[in-house]
């Protein structure tokens, strides 16, 4: 059935999801603010958190089969949006559950962190379904915001603040290029929903308009900072660190995957026309893969070395973005699916095996972890194969990166180099994930070091789901296949002759 | 006139993306990135004269979030003054490597 | 016999029964050690032993069969079965076998059960999830021999690599941590070069026939078709996977410190198996799928170069090594250099002759290990010097030692002389210069290993620690398990003919099909008719 | 194993030759039974767990047996090997056994006259049937391999006899004669193989034999280095003989020597591919048969136990080369050059090698170089063409010089005995200890003398009659043949022969000289043992001396067998006629047609001059040498200027090490494996790469200042780039 989102009812029906979160979450804010802060009562709230998120992904999975789309308006109802809404609230779950039992060790007893997740996760939602700029300006702010407060939360420790502080002023002058550049297209085009904007540039054959260009040039600095992009990555490694593991784990997981949702239907939907923005995509895809990869090398805590890993791995999304071909949304979801159960696993380990209070990881911890507690070092060692892209034992993540080498070589542009670069930078990421394996396993344990504590039974179920999805999808991933496949959308074919304007790297 | 309200917002820009990069005080630093979203929001108001009212609606937006995003924002300078007792951002660097 | 195994289906089952008995039993070990706890009890150590060690046996039996069930001579896969995996990319699990693949299979499966016991009481900690991770590699080994399907093959032959990095890693010698690095690093660049060669062919399978397939016989086709442009660069990243793992000359730099740092069973597996893996990869992969590339001048004159300077090169490094575990390192650089020798000169003998080199240097080395293994065991060193008249303490050992030794320098009536003969004699036809130069490497390997052997079992007993080793000689565990090697390189070296006629059918039709492209490829280039 | 005898038709098919393979399974069974006896005493498998550190406890229990008595001079009587009388009756009994097949045979192949023209060949299983390399295991009798087989069996049996008495009190008695019994089934296979990857495989079984057993105590470091040494060198020699193998299958595509000898009637005569061939089986020939560039390994092969150098290093090993360049006689005939290089190699190795047997002090290294020089004489007699003139001579220096050694063995075994009751440490091989030993052991100086007679070239002993045809055949080859019409490195072939000739005379001098003066100093003048050991020096007991006894008759007798064609009537060539099948064809393609004459009158001279050389020889040495003077070892001065060179083998040992040996090494050890394994691979590639990847990763994390400025700066300059690379088209 179609949503005609020009009436009120059925714009609520189509955006029903985000609104049971937003409201639930308001509820929450409520019920937080009722009793004095203590352990019994952040868990009650996160619990409360984890079922409001549940309604919501019960809903998303009811639209998704219910089907449907929705004229052109403000915002889009289609497969691909339902599949991101579903990963985003998987790694918002995963993230509270994980909150619920790092917190106490964390000495944070206050239960909004919980709220927070679940706004951040509302907005992520309203990025995954904007179709209008305004939307998405909205959306992005609403993330952000939540994201800064949760940064710092913290409050005892100075590392987390001034993560926090770091994240808030490089965010907001991001923004800042963000929305100077939503200013110029809407300067150039009059509109501001992709579709008309894509009608005017074919109208008025805007597609070298100076104005255009630099609007466009600066929409991809402000998403580029939002995932993580080398040129813009600075933040990510300090506010990482900075962050409490879970909270980590939510913007590794949550905020790329919806920045990128965007960011992909923004290029798709409106400037399919427009071939200049491949080039420098491409340049941008390269310049983080190597980059990211390298300064990892030296790495020697685990938190930042994820840190500089979630960089790599957004230098692979973006060749799977350049590569611009109905495959590249059903790339983008499948490998995102993978890539958030191997996040949210590794940063629950990482949480499981820091000591109480102290906020790094660093490499020496996890020496001859194997010993002492088999189970974590078998976990940990599937998370990070499935980040190296590592078959059977590293399970979905190697059908990902399989997924997205296809899709660029596959690519009119015949990306043969690039997928090349992939291929030779993530045996560059080998030389940093398997120390880790071999610390684990390899080296006796340090004297005195004592054996993590036994991890909350919150967190062994996020263990075991997330480990269990990556392995058995790993070994079987035709469903799944078929499910990313069926809630793709399809971008307007770019015309050759246009992709030819980019050709640059792309030969 | 469009076209010089456009270079006016673009110089404003300009002067809120330069004092980011020099100054080292983090309320100064913040108050250029308003100075930066205030110069988007006079060029939305310029283009609006072109196109019609939704540029202002977007203003209104732009402006409310702002508001929401100062409240935060100096929450945590605040938190970070409360710890390290300066808002200089070069004694900041707890986080490095 | 045949009737027998048609009757009970043989065919239909046996090999993803090969390929999940190993797991289901690392499965048990997993499971017994959860129960029991890997308390460092005896009985816990010895139950996982004896678990493996059914298991293994248990896949050797099984496997069997398979000599007789498998009809070398029909050009169809034998013993084929293919079960949907992930059709919507066009990937299937097919597993099948030809003459070449058979004789591979049946070396791994006879093989695991003497590595397992080769490491009966030299790994003493961590034992269930020792012989957990060594039935996982026979599930990755098996089924890279098995494969008949591109994406299966990748599967399979990364999923060989963990558990023989952790194995090296975390029960081998002093520099392990450097050692297993190096190799999984060195194996991985290779195989994933391999990985966008093989997306690349199914992506050129999807625009000629409309779906992606990775089935190998539509990949033959597609060959048949005539060289693709690209096809080139296909063509070099899989010859560089397969050259790392064989290992090749400039690429070998893994192989002496992987073997020297792994324990006994880690480098019987590594040097008996896994570098089978290379030049099997060549024989069903490399040069099938790219004929003309492959046999063009050029190319196959650099890969000739490259086996024949890894011969010579190895052979005579080899001779000047301190360390007797490197010094076999070096000398199984020198053997796989013959291998590479036959499968590059292209005729019938000198193919047969590089898959009759493959079986016994995996016999001949495997032992060789073992036997490094034992006195280790006993003397815990593996340097030459530190030996020294063993033969007066030790005599059953020196029986052993001297029989493997001459199998490997290649003394006719062993197994090693009629590999090497076979290639050298098969490919001087083609390649007269090649088989001379390669031929010298008979007199170094003499000298390497018999100045080795001469180190080890005769100068005179002067050291205190070697004249305790005195009534301390191979027990019946370790004869038990050296009786079928030594028996198995006599009666390669005195009557080859059924392991010669098993894989004639499969080397000939090779060569027939290369030959074939080659000439139609000379035709095209001289005629300039495309 | 399935014999087709029916297939061949062969007459000989129905006869005893039928169990041919019999006679080489017999050996084979001897070294399975002696091996397992062996092995069954001497080893105890050890404890269940290797790494159990508990070696101190039963040291002395094991001592008793598995030490060796021969280096360590213990006082006691070392115990026998409880298995001693079994391999005593097995050893030479198989031997003993396979020579009467043999004989049997032989009688059999007689009796089929002239049906022997085409040879007899016994398939029994196929060996490696792939593509069109076919190789089944077949054996071929024919007239040439019957008497080598003869040769082997006869001397083999009364080898093991002796062996018997010299070994026994060594506890690795039953060893020993698994050793033995396994090379005489490789020398067997290696004459009785049908084609040439068959006699290959006896060609490597028999070094490896000599390996085993040059080698067999191997506590001594020289001993264990001697096998390695030998083993190499003959690894050389089989690397020409395989490529020599290459180019016959590359060309002709078959190995057997039937179908060889029909595939070299295509090649081009003197052609570049079959003189090629030629000499790479020269090659192979020269490693095996210890002539001229590869013959280093024999003198040093002395370290094994005297009946071996016997039967391997002087009667039959050895004279493989012959066998081989015999039996491709056809291949050889067609390629001058090469036998003209065969030809001057042997008469130069004869020459060469009778220098250093002048001067060497021990009694077996005489005995080697002689053995080198005589191997020199029958590679000239084959290297002209005269196939028979050079198997009868391999055969009578069998007897003769299989005598020597037993002698020599005797009389050290004697000496050994003596220094062994006294406790003694002087070296029993070394003629300064000995002298006047003829008193002591008369019987075997007798025979000793007989044997030097013979190789003196004394009528009417055997020697004289091969060495004579020899030199006789080289003489006729001079003129009217093909090797006299060929060139040789630009010399015409007639020269050559001449010098080849003279080269012949001078060996025969020096080698009546050295035997001489070896005679003197050992049986004659004054005994300069030791009073004390004076007392036991007596004659060796009759299970050596008996063998003696026999090869003495056959080296007195030995040259009737092949009279030269003067004497005339029906005893003239014997060996010639019966040789005549299989090497006819190649004799006569050299001499041009028709059979090599020379007048009467030459041929006296020659006979005259060979007379006079040889007793001038031995006069020389008579005269000149005074055995009164000579002192025991260890008081006699150190050799100065041309003897000290003789003594040190012209220091061509040392010369091979340091132009060979030790470079490999070297470069291997620096060049290659330091250098550029470990450094350029290794070093620069790989750790490099590693490196140069930290480094650019620890520069990346400097520029990660944690100063919020900075990422600031970068965030822009990133959108610089970014907006730039827009405007660029």
């Amino acid at each position: 059935m179609t949503y005609d989102l020009s009436q009120p009812a059925a714009l609520m029906a189509a955006l029903l999801p985000d609104l049971l979160l937003m409201g639930g979450a308001m509820a929450l804010a409520l019920l937080a603010a009722w009793r004095p802060a203590s352990d019994a009562h952040q868990r009650l709230v996160g619990q409360g958190t984890l079922v409001v998120l549940a309604t919501s992904l019960v809903s998303v999975i009811l639209a998704a089969l219910r089907g449907g789309e929705a004229t052109a308006g403000v915002i889009a109802v289609d497969g691909f949006r339902w599949a991101v809404d579903a990963v985003i609230l998987l790694a918002a779950m995963g993230t509270v559950a994980l909150n619920i039992e790092q917190q106490p060790r964390d000495g944070i007893r206050h239960a909004e962190s919980h709220v927070l997740v679940g706004l951040a996760a509302s907005g992520m939602m309203v990025l995954a379904a904007a179709r209008d700029l305004m939307v998405i300006f909205l959306g992005i702010e609403i993330m952000s915001v939540a994201i800064y407060a949760l940064v710092g939360l913290n409050r005892r420790s100075a590392r987390s603040a001034e993560a926090s502080l770091k994240y808030f002023l490089l965010g907001a002058f991001a923004t800042g290029f963000l929305l100077y550049g939503i200013a110029l297209i809407y300067g150039a085009t009059g509109q501001t929903q992709l579709g008309s904007i894509s009608a005017a540039i074919a109208r008025h054959a805007l597609a070298l308009d100076p104005m255009l260009m630099v609007g466009i040039g600066l929409l991809i600095i402000g998403f580029g900072f939002k995932v993580a992009a080398v040129p813009f990555h600075m933040w990510a490694p300090d506010v990482y660190d900075g962050a409490t593991t879970p909270i980590a784990g939510f913007m590794a997981a949550g905020v790329k995957a919806a920045a990128f949702a965007t960011l992909l239907r923004i290029l798709y939907e409106a400037f399919y026309l427009v071939g200049l923005w491949i080039e420098p995509l491409a340049w941008v895809a390269v310049v983080t893969m190597i980059v990211g990869n390298l300064v990892a090398l030296s790495q020697r805590d685990i938190k930042r070395m994820l840190a500089y890993s979630g960089i790599v791995h957004t230098g692979y999304l973006l060749v799977a973005a350049v590569a611009a071909t109905d495959l590249a949304s059903t790339v983008f979801t499948f490998y995102m699916l993978g890539y958030t159960l191997a996040t949210l696993g590794a940063f629950a380990i990482v949480g499981v095996v820091q000591r109480d209070g102290e906020g790094g990881a660093p490499l020496a911890a996890y020496a001859g972890l194997w010993s002492t507690r088999p189970w974590l070092a078998v976990g940990m060692s599937v998370f990070l194969l499935a980040f190296l892209g590592f078959p059977v034992f590293g399970g979905l993540g190697f059908f990902g990166k399989w997924y997205l080498l296809s899709a660029a070589i596959d690519a009119p542009g015949r990306l043969v180099v690039l997928s090349i670069i992939v291929v030779l930078t993530s045996v560059i990421s080998a030389g940093y994930y398997l120390p880790v394996i071999r610390a684990m396993f390899m080296e006796p344990r340090a004297e005195g070091a004592t054996s993590p504590a036994p991890t909350g039974a919150l967190t062994r179920v996020v263990l075991i789901v997330s480990a269990g999805l990556i392995l058995v999808c790993g070994l079987l991933p035709s469903s799944l296949a078929t499910i990313a496949l069926r809630n793709g959308f399809a971008p307007h074919a770019i015309p050759d002759e246009v992709r030819a304007t980019g050709a640059g790297l792309l030969r | 006139m469009l076209a010089e309200s456009l270079a006016l917002s673009a110089v404003l820009f300009t002067i809120g993306v330069v004092g980011v990069l020099t100054r080292r005080n983090a309320i100064i630093l913040f108050m250029c990135v308003e100075l930066m979203l205030n110069a988007v929001n006079l060029s939305f108001v310029a283009l609006s004269k072109l196109y019609g009212a939704t540029g202002q609606v977007f203003v209104i937006f732009v402006m409310t979030v702002a508001a929401a995003e100062a409240a935060v924002g100096l929450a945590i300078i605040i938190a970070i003054f409360r710890h390290r007792q300066t808002v200089h951002l070069d004694d900041i660097n707890l986080l490095k490597g | 016999m045949h009737a027998f195994f048609d009757g009970i289906g043989y065919n239909g089952w046996i090999l993803p029964v090969l390929l999940v008995l190993p797991l289901l039993g690392a499965l048990v070990l997993v499971a017994d050690a959860r129960r029991f706890g890997t308390d460092q009890a005896e009985a816990a150590m010895a139950r996982s032993r004896s678990i493996a060690l059914w298991i293994c046996l248990a896949e050797a039996l099984l496997s069997l069969g398979l000599w007789w069930s498998v009809d070398v001579s029909s050009a169809a896969w034998q013993a084929a079965v293919t079960l949907p995996w992930i059709p919507q990319w066009g990937v299937r699990f097919a597993v099948g076998l030809d003459g070449i693949a058979l004789m591979l299979v049946l070396l791994t499966t006879c093989l695991m059960p003497l590595a397992v016991l080769g490491s009966w009481t030299s790994i003493r900690e961590r034992t269930h999830s020792y012989y957990a991770l060594l039935l996982v590699l026979t599930t990755g080994m098996l089924g890279v021999f098995m494969a008949l399907d591109l994406v299966l093959f990748y599967v399979m032959w990364e999923v060989m690599l963990i558990p023989m990095y952790l194995i090296i890693g975390i029960w081998g010698g002093q520099r392990r941590l450097y050692a297993s690095l190096k190799f999984f690093l060195y194996t991985m660049i290779g195989s994933l070069l391999m990985l966008v060669a093989i997306i690349w062919i199914g992506m050129v399978v999807r625009r000629v026939t409309g779906a992606p397939d990775f089935s190998y016989d539509t990949a033959l086709q597609l060959a048949r078709l005539g060289p693709i442009p690209g096809a080139f660069w296909a063509f070099l990243a899989f010859a560089l996977a397969f050259a790392v793992k064989v290992p090749m000359f400039p690429f070998h730099t893994w192989l002496p410190d992987a073997h020297v740092e792994a324990p006994t069973a880690g480098s019987v597996i590594l040097a008996a198996i896994m570098l089978k893996m290379g030049t099997f990869g060549f024989v069903r992969f490399a040069v099938p799928l790219f004929p003309e590339i492959a046999m063009a001048p050029a190319v196959r004159s650099v890969f000739l170069a490259l086996a024949v300077i890894g011969i010579v090169y190895g052979a005579l490094v080899a001779l000047v090594q301190p360390d007797f575990k490197k010094l076999v390192a070096y000398s199984s650089v020198s053997h796989l250099g013959f291998v590479m020798l036959g499968i590059f000169a292209m005729t019938v003998e000198a193919m047969q002759g590089a898959l009759m080199v493959t079986i016994s240097h995996g016999i001949s080395t495997g032992a060789l290990f073992l036997l490094i293994g034992m006195i280790y065991e006993r003397r815990h060193t593996r340097l030459l010097a530190d030996y020294g008249g063993l033969a007066s303490v030790m005599p059953l050992f020196a029986v052993a030692l001297t029989i493997v030794a001459l199998s490997s320098i290649g003394v006719p009536g062993t197994n090693g002389f009629v590999g090497e003969f076979l290639v050298l004699i098969g490919s001087f036809p083609t390649q007269p210069w090649y088989a001379v130069i390669a031929a010298t490497s008979v007199i170094i390997a003499a000298a390497y290993l018999l100045w080795a052997v001469q180190r080890i079992l005769y100068n005179p007993l002067t050291k205190p620690e070697n004249q305790a080793l005195r009534g301390r000689d191979l027990n019946w565990r370790e004869l038990g398990l050296l009786a079928p090697l030594l028996l198995a390189i006599v009666w390669l070296g005195v009557y080859p003919k059924p392991v010669l006629q098993k894989t004639e059918a499969a080397a000939s039709r090779l060569v027939q099909q290369v030959e074939s492209a080659r000439l139609s490829e000379q035709r095209a280039q001289t005629g300039g008719a495309r | 194993m399935h014999t087709d005898l029916s297939a061949s038709g062969h007459p000989l098919g129905d006869t005893v030759a039928a169990f041919a393979w019999l006679i080489l399974l017999l050996p084979l069974l001897g070294f399975v039974a002696n091996g397992l006896l062996s092995l069954t005493a001497a080893a105890q498998p050890g404890p269940a767990d290797p790494s159990a550190g508990h070696g101190h406890g039963d040291a002395h229990h094991g001592d008793a047996h598995a030490h060796d008595a021969h280096d360590t001079g213990h006082d006691h009587h070392p115990a026998r090997h409880p298995a001693a009388k079994w391999v005593s009756l097995i050893g030479p009994g198989v031997l003993a056994a396979a020579f009467g097949l043999a004989l049997a045979t032989f009688l059999a192949m007689r009796g089929a006259g002239d049906a022997m023209h085409a040879p007899f060949v016994l398939t029994l299983f196929d060996w490696i049937p792939t593509g069109a390399l076919q190789i089944p295991v077949a054996l071929q009798l024919d007239p040439l391999s019957m008497v080598m087989v003869l040769i082997i069996t006869g001397i083999g049996t009364l080898i093991h006899l002796f062996s018997v008495g010299y070994m026994q009190d060594d506890p690795g008695y039953p060893r020993y004669f698994a050793y033995l019994n396994l090379f005489v089934f490789f020398m067997l296979l290696l004459v009785l193989g049908a084609s040439y990857p068959l006699m290959f495989i006896g060609w490597e079984g028999v070094g490896l034999c000599s390996y085993l057993l040059i080698g067999f105590w191997f506590t001594e470091e020289a001993n264990a280095n001697a096998g390695k040494k030998a083993f190499i060198v003959n690894r050389i020699g089989d690397f020409g003989f395989l490529v020599a193998m290459f180019l016959l299958f590359a060309n002709l595509g078959t190995l057997s020597y039937t179908g060889v000898a029909a595939g070299a009637a295509g090649f081009e005569m003197g052609g570049a591919l079959v003189t090629t061939i030629c000499l790479f089986l020269f090659l192979g020939a020269t490693g095996k048969s210890a002539q001229m560039p590869l013959y280093v390994w024999l003198p040093d092969a002395m370290a094994g136990p005297t009946p071996v150098s016997a039967l391997i290093h002087a009667a039959t090993m050895v004279t493989a080369g012959v066998y081989m360049i015999a039996r491709s006689a056809t291949l050889f005939s067609m390629a001058p050059a090469a036998q003209l290089t065969v030809a001057v190699v042997g008469a130069l190795t004869a020459v060469f090698a009778a220098t250093i047997g002048l001067k060497q002090w021990d009694i077996k290294k005489v005995l080697a170089y002689s053995t080198v020089s005589q191997l020199g004489y029958m590679f000239v007699g084959v290297g002209v063409g005269a196939y028979t003139a050079g198997v009868f001579h391999l055969m009578t220096h069998a007897f003769f010089k299989a005598l020597l050694f037993l002698g020599s063995g005797s009389v050290i075994y004697a000496m050994h005995q003596a220094y062994h009751a006294t406790h003694a440490h002087a070296d029993a091989q070394d003629m300064r200890n000995m002298g006047g030993l003829r008193r002591f052991m008369p019987i075997t100086s007798t025979l000793m003398w007989i044997a030097t007679l013979a190789i003196g070239g004394i009528p009417p002993f055997s020697g004289f009659f091969s060495k004579d045809e020899i030199l006789a055949a080289v003489f006729a080859r001079t003129h009217h043949s093909t090797l006299a019409e060929a060139t040789w490195l630009g010399l015409p072939g007639s020269v050559v022969l001449y010098a080849v000739y003279a080269l012949g005379l001078a060996a025969a001098l020096m080698t009546a000289v050295y035997m001489t003066r070896m005679m003197l100093y050992t049986f004659h003048g004054p005994n300069r043992t030791g009073t004390a050991e004076q007392g036991h020096l007596r004659e060796a007991p009759w299970i050596m001396t008996g063998p003696l006894v026999v090869l003495g008759v056959l080296s007195a007798v030995g040259g009737f067998l092949n009279l030269p064609a003067l004497v005339g009537g029906g005893m003239s060539e014997i060996l010639h006629h019966w040789l005549e099948p299989v090497v006819g064809e190649g004799t006569l393609r050299v001499t041009l047609g028709e059979a090599a004459h020379l007048s009467h009158a030459t041929e006296y001279a020659l006979i005259g001059t060979a007379v006079a050389i040889a007793v001038g020889g031995i006069a020389l040495a008579w005269t000149r040498l005074k055995p009164a003077e000579l002192v025991p070892a260890a008081e006699s001065p150190a050799e100065q200027g041309i003897e000290r060179t003789l003594l040190n083998k012209w220091y061509v040992d040392e010369a091979y090490d340091r132009t060979v040996v030790q470079p490999t090494l070297g470069v291997s050890r620096t060049v290659l494996w330091k250098g550029l394994d470990a450094g350029i691979i290794d070093g620069l590639f790989v750790n490099g790469a590693g490196f140069l990847a930290r480094g650019l990763g620890w520069l990346g994390s400097q520029l990660q200042t944690g100063r919020i400025g900075t990422y600031a700066w970068v965030l822009v300059l990133g959108a610089v780039s970014v907006l730039a690379g827009f405007s660029f088209r």
